[in-house]
């Protein structure tokens, strides 16, 4: 039971990670991939501020009573890394505003018959 | 949006209260939650406020791309540049100690440095961002490009 | 004053020129900037490099904070010898770039360029230095995130750059996620993000299935990021698509550094006696290496676009490279690092020849460069001398790459893969021939306006490294110095 | 109980074709992520995720959806091998977290190797409370001046693909470079 207990919140971020990955590998709209893409970073967030918690423990802002804190570093590294995601985001979101504005398209089966059409001109052009 | 009075007039009275709280998030972070980044996500959010309400143009002319882009290399600057001023000063790259010789004051001093630079950073690359995506929208059609 | 501080002057000199180059707003201004401090990092690269020789290895405490508790660089032959690479590679590709780049970005956006590359190549060369496993991640992302922009660059000829960037920056994060989540299990087991301090515990720990899962999600992820063969389909598009001098950057570097990074964490972070090591490398890494050996030979043999077919050939030189860590021996390794060196060397010489051609001409197609032997006869002629050393014609560096490679295997007991080597040379004969034929052996299309020589200030650099190519095979002593002691402070555990 | 809702919120988005839908739904997960931070302990986490995952990133997508679509076609190509990877990788991590410390262990190796020092050397080197602060700016502060220069990285990357901050002003400036004749 204990087993069961001390895990399930790991195992629940596990499933919200593999949501994520899913909807990235699966799906062929460029907007929802970055979606995707955002839900499986969160998730491994999640991963790492699970693991810092400790069972009654407080923010790790120090205070004059003598309690237990949980575990800083995953904070910062987590800090870092929401950062890195959110301007990956951001880059993703602007190639495929420039996609759109020169395939017409974002859904990536229509982009990959363009992409073949451009291959055969290429290979045609004297 | 520039004749809804309503708006116009709440918004240049949220503007200042964002601003401050920005400033607040800023500095407050050794204390409590906060610092660099979140301030600066805060300053962007109230300047694209500002751009949304009182139109694109009117934020360009107080933000022009020539300052908005000082500013974005500014902030890295600054804070790759404190690195250098603690290399010189004798200590490691990013040593903040050297910088008044003493742990706690110069610890303290260089946090406010670093935090202000990614501060700088942050706001002016949300605005950047903001910008580039919100004048993309009207008249440019596919047939532009 | 300066001595102590090289290593940390190789990454905070582009890095903080970056941002300088945004101040100087003029492409040429950013451009000799970017190329001055690509040369001081060079340098730095030679005087770290000559440093860690025979053994020694550099430490510098970020902040001074000792670790575990800050962020450490810690530098031994291996990875000075990749930071050489990666620089010098920066110094010969941007004296070239100056030409191509003014053809291919438009001015606006020139100096922009340059501090997208000089973030590139700090970024790299800040994944290759530092020894703490987060401090890598972000290093990684700054030259990833780079990387997808300098490839996006290429849409002001081709919209496919813009798809191939996507699909890349898709993958790349993905990859790099895998990453996270493989380093934050081994956080949760060891306590600690420095590579030296991970690597004791880990041996204390011995096997445990939580490190087991880790192991594979750094493998794959870092697997991702070098286009390891079933994840390599991000590549040749983004090869193909990129603007000339970042292809030729990105091929000589950005695989070589994942390279690496794959390297250290087999060989010294989970080590030789990790349990599960010895079965990945005989039974996932060899069949792989060998699968993408030959496929990605065959499929660069029916290429039209030339910059995809040598896309192609490079999938399949990582393969050799992978080839030579599942021998799983000294001379295995060795194998591999001397091949990181020389493959740079070849497939930037490659890669620039072929941006000459595409200045000229716009394209590189197998039919653009028909009767371009009299043309562009030294262009054509350095994609010649380029195409024998990845062959591994002798008296050239890719030999040396080839000779070492059959030792490794041999010293482990795989005649057959031996074999194997020197048959899928046989396919770079050919890819490499269909190219020589047409360029020298047929003649010019009606119609074609005359062509002239690529300018000077290109054929230099291209030549610059071809003459490396011929030297470094004739005269192997120095590399293969360093790559053993490369090797030896590989398996060594950096100490 | 937040988790549960946090594993609705990502099935909806799996199985929802309408991308303005998908997207708010994507801003309610950060949402509720950011509210099961604050659970964990983690505030300076969760704010920051409740201002960049409901905030910017919303915008961003919103505004991209405005330049490109509203819906995502609705394929009906098989999503098997998809599946099948996403499966084998779900597995394989939860085979990892079978000897992992159980969730809120005070004796976690991460919780008594580097860790401790961090709360000491805040209070008595910095003197300052909040140690996330400490160890983000200084002890890892290089890992912060990476990520300041993703930011920048990704600024820069927006300029270039977007063009939009050059203007009219950037246009002035090519003509005066080419004149120069680079």
């Amino acid at each position: 039971m204990e087993f069961i207990l001390g895990h399930y919140n790991y195992w629940v971020v596990i499933f919200l990670m593999m949501a994520g990955l899913y909807v990235v590998v699966a799906r062929g709209n460029l907007v929802k991939k970055i979606v995707g893409l955002n839900i499986f970073q969160v998730s491994v967030f999640l991963l790492y501020i699970s693991m810092g918690k400790v069972a009654g423990g407080t923010a790790p802002i120090l205070v004059d009573e003598p309690v237990v804190y949980s575990n800083p570093l995953p904070h910062v590294l987590i800090l870092t890394a929401i950062v890195v995601g959110v301007a990956t985001t951001a880059l993703g979101l602007a190639l495929v505003v420039r996609i759109r504005e020169s395939y017409g398209t974002i859904e990536e089966d229509e982009i990959q018959v363009a992409n073949a059409a451009d291959d055969l001109l290429e290979e045609n052009r004297p | 949006m520039k004749h809804h009075l309503i708006l116009r007039v709440v918004t240049k009275m949220l503007i200042p209260s964002i601003l401050l709280f920005a400033l607040y998030v800023q500095f407050h972070g050794d204390f409590g939650p906060g610092g660099g980044f979140q301030a600066g996500v805060i300053f962007a959010a109230a300047f694209i406020l500002y751009a949304i309400v009182f139109g694109l143009e009117t934020a360009r002319r107080v933000m022009p791309t020539w300052l908005l882009q000082s500013l974005i290399a500014t902030g890295l600057i600054l804070y790759a540049g404190v690195g250098f001023v603690g290399m010189f000063l004798g200590g490691n790259y990013l040593n903040y100690t050297v910088l008044t010789g003493h742990a706690h004051s110069g610890q303290h001093i260089g946090l406010l440095l670093i935090e202000l630079g990614v501060g700088i950073t942050v706001s002016t690359v949300m605005i950047a961002i903001y910008f580039s995506f919100a004048s993309r929208t009207p008249r440019m059609g596919d047939e532009d490009w | 004053m300066i001595g102590p501080h090289l290593p940390i002057l190789q990454v905070a000199l582009p890095l903080i020129a970056a941002p300088v180059c945004v101040l100087l707003r003029f492409g040429n201004l950013a451009w000799l900037l970017a190329l001055l401090v690509s040369w001081v990092s060079f340098a730095i690269a030679i005087a770290l490099l000559s440093q860690t020789m025979h053994g020694g290895t550099i430490d510098y405490f970020l902040g001074d904070w000792a670790p575990p508790w800050g962020i450490a660089y810690r530098i031994d032959a291996a990875n000075a010898f990749v930071l050489l690479i990666v620089s010098g590679i920066s110094a010969v590709v941007l004296p070239y770039a100056r030409r191509s780049v003014a053809d291919e970005i438009p001015a606006g956006q020139r100096s922009l360029f340059y501090t997208c590359f000089l973030l590139c190549l700090s970024g790299l060369l800040g994944v290759t230095i530092t020894g703490d496993a987060f401090n890598l991640f972000v290093f990684l992302e700054i030259s990833s995130l780079s990387t997808y922009i300098l490839v996006a660059m290429g849409a002001g000829r081709d919209r496919r750059a813009l798809t191939s960037a996507y699909t890349y920056l898709v993958m790349g994060t993905l990859g790099a996620t895998f990453y996270v989540i493989g380093l934050g299990l081994i956080y949760m087991m060891t306590g600690t993000l420095n590579m030296a301090d991970i690597a004791a515990r880990l041996q204390e720990l011995g096997g445990n299935r939580t490190v087991h899962v880790a192991y594979a999600f750094i493998v794959v992820g870092i697997g991702l990021k070098l286009a390891m063969f079933p994840l390599h389909t991000w590549l040749p598009n983004a090869y193909t698509f990129a603007p000339s001098a970042v292809t030729a950057f990105l091929a000589s570097t950005a695989t070589k550094v994942a390279v690496y990074v794959l390297l250290r964490f087999l060989l010294t972070i989970f080590g030789p006696t990790f349990p599960l090591e010895a079965q990945t490398l005989t039974y996932i890494f060899l069949p792989l290496a060998l699968i993408a050996m030959f496929a990605g030979s065959t499929v660069a043999i029916f290429q039209i676009n030339l910059k995809r077919m040598l896309a192609y050939s490079s999938i399949a030189q990582i393969g050799y490279m992978l080839l030579g860590i599942s021998f799983g021996n000294l001379t295995g390794v060795t194998a591999t690092v001397i091949h990181l060196f020389n493959h740079a060397l070849m497939k930037g010489a490659l890669f620039m020849a072929l941006g000459c051609v595409i200045l000229r001409l716009e394209r590189a197609s197998i039919e653009s460069v028909r009767g371009l032997g009299q043309a562009m006869p030294w262009t054509m002629a350095a994609f010649v001398a380029g195409g024998l050393s990845l062959i591994g014609v002798p008296l050239t560096a890719g030999f040396i790459s080839k000779w070492y490679l059959v030792s490794g295997a041999l010293e482990a007991g795989w005649w057959p893969v031996a074999i194997l080597i020197v048959a899928s040379s046989l396919l770079a004969v050919i890819y490499i021939w269909r190219v020589v034929e047409v360029a020298y052996f047929s003649p010019a299309p009606e119609g074609r306006p005359p062509v002239t020589e690529a300018p000077l200030g290109m054929l230099l650099p291209v030549w610059v490294l071809v003459a490396a190519n011929v030297y470094f095979g004739i005269n192997a002593d120095l590399t293969v110095d360093i790559a053993e002691e490369a090797a030896l402070a590989l398996l060594g555990g950096g100490s | 109980m937040l988790l549960t809702f946090l594993g609705m919120t990502a099935f909806a988005i799996i199985h929802t074709h309408h991308l303005f839908a998908v997207v708010m739904m994507s801003g309610v997960f950060s949402l509720l992520s950011a509210g099961l931070l604050v659970m964990l302990d983690a505030v300076d986490v969760a704010f920051t995720e409740a201002a960049v995952g409901a905030g910017i990133s919303t915008v961003l997508m919103l505004g991209t959806l405005t330049l490109t679509a509203r819906r995502e076609k609705v394929s009906k190509r098989a999503n098997w091998v998809p599946l099948i990877v996403v499966c084998v990788t779900g597995a394989a991590l939860i085979y990892g977290t079978l000897d992992m410390p159980l969730f809120g262990d005070p004796n976690a190796p991460s919780m008594t190797h580097v860790m401790p020092e961090y709360i000491e050397g805040t209070e008595h080197i910095f003197q300052i409370p909040n140690v996330v602060t400490a160890v983000l700016g200084s002890y890892r502060g290089y890992d912060t001046l990476g990520e300041t220069a993703v930011v920048f990285t990704a600024g820069i990357g927006v300029i270039l693909l977007l063009g939009a901050v050059g203007g009219r002003k950037r246009d002035a400036r090519d003509e005066n470079e080419s004149g120069e004749g680079s």
